[in-house]
């Protein structure tokens, strides 16, 4: 295992020398997006000063060096997922929204019909379930929700009823809310005794543990670049080999299709089918690197610190703040990674992040986009920190001692 | 620069705490509508009783930041039992007080556009165009009160 | 009008520095994709290194500093193709290609129904015709093709009998493949009188010259960032504020809703709607920082620049290759931009695009995503050079000596 | 360093300008196969009449640059008349002659584990790997013939 130190992370992120009214920067809003250090802007940097151009489509030397940067994201991609059959199953898109759309749009216009059961549940991020509503209304599929029990758990007790009718399941690897992480290999087990498929959202576990989608065994998995160190603009869909290559086309133009005449396409084969346009050439550059920088981290090292920190400030909100405030989420470290939303009583989570914000401690207060989740909780927002690799115990002192202040303020 | 205590002002604290005009009004005859703010889940509810052009009563419900209830809370004190017209007035004013310079990111009110004496214990509401992002928690239960207003013309 | 220098522009954009095979670089594919100057490169690294957050949904000042730069992007763009209604009137995407799609299958499948017809051209690139024929699947609607001429032009001698039970009209501005540009206004007007639509695929003309959707009068704009000194990663769709108002979302997921519980979901109001997700923020930056300079170097500027190199070199290719190379596209600048398509006798277009190589010299070989177009023709490739603001003639000079070679080569 | 004479010897211009086995064959008997490289608009049709085993005839038309016209030509020439077993070992061969090593940007033929001489004018196209992107050019007429055998067997 190689020496993780979480203050060499923070020397390599450029953001890290920010000063916000007066204090240091405590950024702890990386389930929003993640910071990417130097590695990775510099990649990107290094793209657009030294071999900008399309790819694919040249034969140029710059136009190679992009198609192989492009190529090569993927492939590493495939490697930290461990996708059985490699880069041939990693589709690029904008965003994890995206790969949802597509999941929906494609995979699911082609395999599901009225009536047919798509399981998600109450604590899925609108991403997860928006484009399940809209196949609902294209289609007439049912949309069923797994509910969240008072523990902060998915309740799978009738787990077997709910999955009568289901074709497909598709669930959090870890609530951007609550920070519960889902079971999901049992979860893929009895969707796949019931014959059903299963997707992961993967968003909020890529860049802060370890994954295997071979061990895992599961259908489909999907994340976004920005959380994982990476930049905005690029998004992840992975799938089996043999699923994908029954997926009909998505969105449509250039870089998708095999032939086009005046009367028809022939769509492409592969990841290409579903890659339409100029595709995010430097985002990939970003994401290469941030691979890179990840596995040089070691994401059980990441896990651990990230957990450890979580249990220290689980520990301390607990203690220190008379149950003034509430953490909605799980109360121990066991099965939940480093985001904490927070119930202030009698402060609204925006006033709240507000308060921190002239600590110079960067929260996120709102829906998060779960607004499913928040209701059942009879909730209109919470205040939420979440963990990063660089994150320090500075970080967690920097947000108590700004929670301590709104709560004065606000008496 | 900006700080916390021109953005807190006890005049907001106190409507937050004791919100003014809380509650639901029959419909009809009152009017009802919705406002939300997406983006932080903000939400409001404005009932409206209007007889021979006069706001003869407003409640309100919903949810939401110190900001946007008090804004909506020192809205309903303002507005009430006015003749439409100087509810219009009020709102028209309200909005150029929240008005941003799009210049830079610093911003300021605009001062000599407002009479900022007439808006009595609204003008507490002055210290938000600092903190761009809260000018829409402010502006909410008015942009609702508007679309309102507009229901009772149409 | 301002001085404009194309070597101060190239002395801005660091790809320049660059050598290929001991050659200076050559770009001339900035069809393909532009060249983005230092000032774009620092943009997006100054937003990862500064500001980097999620937009919209934070409180803090990274977060409000995000927002603002997205904002400002999307204000940048209004002001610089003239949308009448501003902001409100724009639409980030992550390529031309999305938005075509979401042209297509929000405000197509709301507005078009069975045997409507939807006008394009023989001269369209790939993202212009595979969403109608996906369309055309769906819902069966018809999609008819404005021939083109022996004089590489539209060819509207019969525009009123292809009008009959068109709904749209969407042609491009200017051929990434012939460099023909199209007389849009005159399309729209008689378009809008047939009580047609019309739509633009801006992607070759929005960096080449000056924009005024307001003056062309059409309903639908739609380009790419990175055609424009912009970054990957972003497309940008206009159209008029009661058009956007009316169209149903497309993609589903955070961002683009007002409300969401178990039972449905509610759409937000304006572009919004259409952007779900983590948008392209980074690339916004970067879009923002090419808009002010191209605004610096004054688009007429650039547009003459660009009409007099493409002079010089037909000129050349005319009178120095004895009819060895042929010019796929009109022989003179009137109504023409800066994209050079030949077809040299007995050599195919990758192996001149290879030859080329050899000398540092980069043209794209291949069918420019314009199959139809290529069939037209009875090409299978040719090998397309294009000029950017930074091109000098010193490119041309490189080119025409790389050119020779190859025909010697193949003899 | 990469260099036009390696890419482009002599006798891959000589069958480009005069391609080999050019033309058609009656379906049935014979079986008919096309390949696309949907990025360079590369086509290639191949026409194999197979008996007891044997290639007894391969014909070719479509269209594209020099490395797949020449390709498509030499692999003709070196499979027609072959039995398929050896047709097959021939593919192997030339795949392996293409394979890069992808661990950098510097990509070299594989010359321990790919016996040039068993090529023949084969070899000639070994310069092609130098320039990897040209590697498609280059298999894609073996690429369409490994699927016409593979119709041959079901
Ligand atoms: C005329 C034209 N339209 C559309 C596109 C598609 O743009 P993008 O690949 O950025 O989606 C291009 C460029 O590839 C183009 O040249
Ligand atoms: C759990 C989860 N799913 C999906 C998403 C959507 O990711 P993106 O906004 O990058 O599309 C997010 C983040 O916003 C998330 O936290």
């Amino acid at each position: 295992m190689t020496s993780f130190d979480p203050r060499r992370v923070r020397a390599d992120t450029p953001l890290f020398a920010r000063v916000i009214n007066d204090h240091p920067i405590a950024y702890l809003d990386s389930a929003a997006s993640s910071v990417p250090p130097r590695a990775v802007i510099e990649a990107m940097s290094r793209h657009y000063e030294r071999r900008h151009a399309n790819v694919h489509r040249g034969v140029y030397q710059t136009a190679n060096e992009s198609t192989h940067d492009y190529e090569h994201a993927r492939e590493a991609i495939a490697r930290f997922v461990n996708a059985p059959a490699g880069a041939n199953e990693i589709v690029f898109t904008k965003n994890a929204t995206e790969s949802f759309n597509l999941l929906a749009k494609s995979w699911g216009a082609a395999n599901l019909k009225a009536g047919d059961v798509v399981l998600i549940s109450e604590m899925e991020h609108h991403a997860n379930i928006v484009p399940w509503f809209q196949l609902r209304e294209a289609l007439g599929i049912e949309v069923r929700f797994i509910p969240v029990g008072d523990d902060f758990r998915l309740d799978l007790s009738s787990i077997d009823e709910l999955l009568a009718g289901v074709k497909l399941v598709s669930v959090t690897a870890m609530s951007n809310v609550l920070g519960t992480v889902t079971p999901l290999k049992e979860l893929a087990r009895v969707a796949h005794d019931h014959g059903a498929l299963i997707a992961v959202d993967a968003a909020q576990s890529v860049g802060h543990s370890s994954t295997d989608v071979t061990d895992l065994d599961v259908d489909f998995f999907i994340f976004s670049a920005h959380k994982m160190l990476g930049p905005t603009g690029l998004g992840i869909f992975w799938t089996r080999q043999d699923l994908l290559a029954e997926m009909p086309p998505f969105l449509g133009g250039g870089g998708m299709i095999a032939d086009v005449s005046t009367t028809g396409y022939v769509p492409a084969k592969g990841p290409a089918r579903f890659e339409a346009g100029t595709p995010p050439i430097a985002e990939a550059a970003g994401l290469g690197a941030a691979v890179l920088y990840l596995e040089g981290l070691g994401m059980d090292n990441v896990h651990e610190h990230e957990r450890r920190l979580t249990e220290d400030a689980l520990t301390r909100l607990e203690t220190e703040f008379d149950g003034r405030i509430q953490v909605i989420g799980p109360a121990t470290t066991h099965e939940r990674g480093g985001v904490i939303s927070l119930d202030v009583k009698g402060v609204h989570a925006h006033d709240v992040a507000q308060v921190l914000d002239q600590y110079g401690v960067c929260v996120r207060p709102g829906h998060h986009c779960a607004k499913p989740l928040m209701k059942r909780f009879n909730l209109s927002a919470t205040a939420r920190a979440s963990f990063g690799p660089y994150s320090l115990i500075a970080d967690t002192d920097a947000l108590l001692e700004a929670l301590s202040d709104a709560v004065k303020l606000f008496g | 620069m900006s700080n916390l205590e021109d953005l807190y002002r006890e005049v907001i604290l106190d409507h937050y705490r004791s919100p003014r005009n809380r509650g639901e009004l029959a419909t009809p005859p009152a009017i009802r509508v919705e406002g939300f703010n997406p983006l932080c889940g903000d939400e409001i509810v404005v009932y409206l009783l209007v007889e021979d052009d006069k706001l003869v009563d407003i409640k309100l419900t919903g949810h939401g930041c110190s900001i946007s209830q008090s804004s909506s809370s020192l809205m309903s004190a303002a507005v009430k039992g006015k003749h439409l017209g100087q509810v219009r007035d009020t709102i028209t004013t309200f909005k150029q007080l929240m008005t941003v310079h799009e210049s830079s990111l610093e911003t300021t009110s605009n001062p000599e556009v407002v009479d900022v004496r007439a808006l009595g214990e609204l003008a507490a509401l002055q210290g938000v165009v600092k903190f761009p992002v809260r000018i829409k928690c402010a502006t909410l239960a008015w942009n609702t009160l508007s679309q309102a207003l507009d229901e009772v013309d149409a």
